[in-house]
């Protein structure tokens, strides 16, 4: 589903924030990647969403190859995809209901369907009350979760989340991270960058670290810290 | 594309217009202020034209002397003949007497020297009044070339003189329109160049989350035709008021003077042609075009 | 405020305006153009009056004829007086010989009529230049009033007609510089407006942690300014390379035409002060006041 | 320090943040809001900040009547605040070493001392190699760093921080709440709203409980989640 391929990126400004990655992320995976802040994990994401582009080597998300594809299929790929940013990036001139309703209209959805949708949503991440408001009008923890409604409205094969969680009390995070632990139970590719560690720890899932731009562990099942050094390179 | 989209995005388009109030307002006011700037001027030069055109037909006489050996027949002729002229739009004659009174009015109180003398001796003439500036100097060419035509004269000194202002206003009003035009142009482009730069995070944002350029693009280009079409309708009746307020005013002669105003309505296809041309089409092509550059992320 | 804070609020408006390209570029576009626009039309009206005046003052001659009665001493001192006339720029006598060959020459080839008479029952009479051509009518009445004067004639009937032209485009200059001048004001200051808005959030932050409005208001003005100056100083160079070179090609003849502009030296002040008063006052004002809203918080 | 007195605020689209909270937080205190997403943490802070204003109640600050004072002396409350916002607010046109040093700019400080101070802050949160960097060029993490050492810089004598490790990795994070920790033991009073319950639980501050907009404990050296029901309510 997503496949790293020797990729390096180094920044306009001369930041190298990946070098030599390699990666391979299968259909209905639930993979964390974890590290320190500036590490590089929201870079690898904005690879997968072609957000920026690839210094060397090759992305491949979802049968596309993102390092050559054409500007016009970037909608195509980026709508493959559900995204939780880690700044949110809802429109600030929308309401929360026409944030998560935009992500079904640009996919030309039916509006009878947008109309069952998107409630149904926004009850299941606990926004229901908060559907007329616009983003400025809520809190952080309600805006991220908004964000997470959009990622998830049109039941995306694959669900990519910068920190979902990391404006969220302890327990709406855990009811977060169930939903998407639901979602992947019925085949849902996750990716999720994070630094909560007893949400890696708890869920033992694959576990991808990242320091200094390179990959220092992949490991199935894996924990926040390293207690098995067994375990250091998987692919 | 599908047709609910299309009303989804034409909606969009109304609604951003709408919630993005003080900007919207702002743009309306500089595309009113640019376009009201081209208006004004396109009735001015309309009617600086009308006006020396006015001027001059008065003054664009020329007089045509028959050969004073002419008869009666050969100078009923010559009119005929003067008054097929497709530039020439009223002929009069001046007969033998009235010749002599203009002598004698021209030796004022000395015309008395003249009295006893036949009028035989002056020639008839024509008054010919010209239709258009333009053409007066080929038409005296013409009529010297008549046949019983002694000679040709300006009744004033000062035609081609006046017939240069003439053609120079149109020269500079044709040039000024399209200065203006371009101004316009400029000037409403760049605003919706504007207030699409002050949207580019949410122009961002909606190609991140896989929304196609036309998309996105549409509503926008819906955005800047309501603005250029509230700008134009603004502009007309603005322009509307004043025009006909300055002309009723005029017409009832307060300023005192006989100054007569083309009547509105007779250009008034121009002025909103030209006002709903530029503000729609500038305000969204424009705005098509501006989002240009933040779409490629 | 403290000198090191002045230098800082100087230096970080340069900055924003340099790093702002983009936004910047397309305010000085629109402030460019409207100052042109302007400054085009204040170039044409003075060179529209110029060339009316002088066209006018070329036909302004009336003609004072003398009693045929007086003699030369009594012409002369009319002359003394006609020339004490503040409104006079020129004083032409004809003389009885003239007036005579004048007279010949209205009869055309009849003028043989007129040999052998005497010239003496010809009046002398004075050709005069008037030098503006709003008192024609009071000099002509005064002149009238003159002990000696028989009468006073227009040398050409159009003379009132023509002094209402010029009248009219002196209201309607004066009238369109003002409107013109409010657009350019209106377009800058929305256009401000609009760049202000575009950083409404910035305006935020800074209040938020803790800046005086005087403190975020300040690089903003500067900003304005420098906008407004670099809009006035292209509109500037544009109007004087455009300007010189029409005025050149006019005087080398290219358009066959002895049409002749106001030299830019003799108006040169005017457009530069305009432009860089509205241009760097508007930029400043409007944007010190654009931003009050979004300080607020 | 900080004083509510029966503080209620009615955002004006309906929404009741916060309603009858009392609350005093001393000089030199160091204290926790602590609640779920929505409970009304970062509505507290902005009425401190006079960002939003009470719909009823008073709330005083350093000295400060916020509810009532005049317009024109705000921009001085606020400067005598360090301020971490939740969504960070830097200045996105001005580089990391500027959107620090403009803190110091409007207290009118002089350029020798802004010299001297803003790279050591910088040091401080780690982000040395970044002072040249754009916001929109640094990772969450690292953005929510610049914010802190804004918010430090003029050694305030309230440093006021919503969620500032929201986007830190574990080891980041503890780095930044010991910073904290220093620089309370030096005198100043610190307010911070956080979800991290391993952090609230290994400081044992006070803990400021909301919920729905109520304060629903108050408790010196509390953990994050309440095991001692005698503490309940005290002030
Ligand atoms: N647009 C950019 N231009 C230049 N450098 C960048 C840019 N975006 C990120 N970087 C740098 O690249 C490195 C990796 O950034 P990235 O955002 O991938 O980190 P991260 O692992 O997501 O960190 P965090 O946990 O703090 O979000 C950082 O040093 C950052 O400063
Ligand atoms: N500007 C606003 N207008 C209307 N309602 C608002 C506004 N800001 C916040 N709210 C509402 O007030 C309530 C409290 O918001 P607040 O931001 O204080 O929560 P919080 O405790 O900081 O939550 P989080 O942990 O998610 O940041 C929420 O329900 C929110 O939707
Ligand atoms: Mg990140
Ligand atoms: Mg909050």
């Amino acid at each position: 589903m997503v496949k790293f391929e020797n990729v390096t990126k180094l920044y306009e400004n001369g930041t190298l924030a990946l070098s030599g990655v390699n990666l391979k992320i299968n259909k209905g995976d639930f993979a964390f990647f974890i590290g320190p802040s500036g590490s590089g994990k929201s870079t690898l994401i904005k690879l997968i969403l072609r957000e920026e582009e690839t210094t060397e080597g090759d992305v491949i998300v979802n049968g596309f190859n993102v390092s050559t594809m054409r500007r016009k299929d970037i909608p195509h790929l980026r709508r493959s995809i559900g995204v939780v940013f880690q700044d949110f990036r809802l429109l600030p001139g929308k309401t929360v209901y026409e944030n998560v309703a935009f992500a079904m209209q640009i996919v030309e959805a039916m509006p009878k369907e947008i109309r069952r949708r998107v409630p149904m949503i926004l009850g299941l991440v606990g926004l229901s009350k908060k559907a007329s408001a616009y983003p400025n009008q809520l809190s952080g923890g309600e805006q991220q979760r908004v964000a997470l409604a959009r990622a998830l409205v049109n039941n995306p094969a694959l669900l990519v989340a910068d920190e979902p969680t990391g404006n969220l009390d302890p327990e709406t995070s855990w009811g977060i991270i169930k939903l998407l632990n639901d979602i992947n139970q019925m085949g849902t590719t996750i990716i999720v960058a994070t630094h909560e560690k007893s949400i890696v720890d708890a869920m033992k899932k694959r576990v991808i670290a990242l320091s200094k731009g390179e990959i220092i562990r992949d490991q199935e099942k894996g924990l926040y810290e390293n207690e098995d050094k067994n375990h250091e390179i998987h692919n | 594309m599908k047709i609910r989209t299309t009303k989804y995005i034409i909606k969009d388009g109304i609604i951003n217009a709408y919630r993005n109030k003080l900007m919207s307002l702002a743009s309306i006011i500089i595309v009113t202020a640019s376009l009201l700037v081209f208006g004004i001027f396109l009735l001015i030069s309309v009617n600086i034209k009308y006006k020396i055109d006015d001027v001059m037909q008065k003054q664009l006489q020329i007089e045509v002397y028959c050969d004073s050996k002419l008869d009666e027949t050969q100078v009923d002729s010559l009119e005929v003949q003067i008054q097929k002229n497709q530039y020439v739009s009223d002929v009069r004659k001046v007969t033998k007497e009235e010749a002599l009174e203009r002598c004698k009015k021209l030796l004022e109180e000395n015309g008395k020297i003249l009295e006893g003398y036949d009028q035989s001796f002056l020639p008839e003439s024509f008054i010919i009044k010209i239709k258009d500036p333009e053409h007066i100097k080929s038409v005296v060419e013409d009529f010297k070339k008549l046949q019983g035509v002694d000679d040709v004269g300006f009744l004033e000194d000062n035609v081609v003189e006046l017939s240069s202002i003439s053609y120079w206003t149109r020269i500079i009003s044709i040039l000024i329109l399209i200065i203006l035009l371009s101004v316009s142009i400029f000037i409403i482009s760049n605003t919706i160049k504007l207030t699409v730069f002050a949207r580019r995070r949410e122009i961002n944002i909606m190609k991140y989350i896989g929304a196609t350029d036309l998309f996105i693009r549409l509503p926008f280009i819906v955005e800047g035709i309501i603005i250029g079409f509230i700008g134009a309708v603004i502009s007309f009746v603005i322009t509307y008021y004043f025009y006909t307020t300055i002309e009723g005013q005029v017409s009832k002669g307060i300023v005192g003077e006989n100054f007569n105003f083309i009547d509105i309505n007779s250009i008034v296809l121009y002025v909103i042609g030209s006002y709903f041309i530029i503000g729609t089409m500038v305000g969204g092509i424009g705005s098509g075009i501006s989002i240009r550059k933040y779409l490629h992320v």
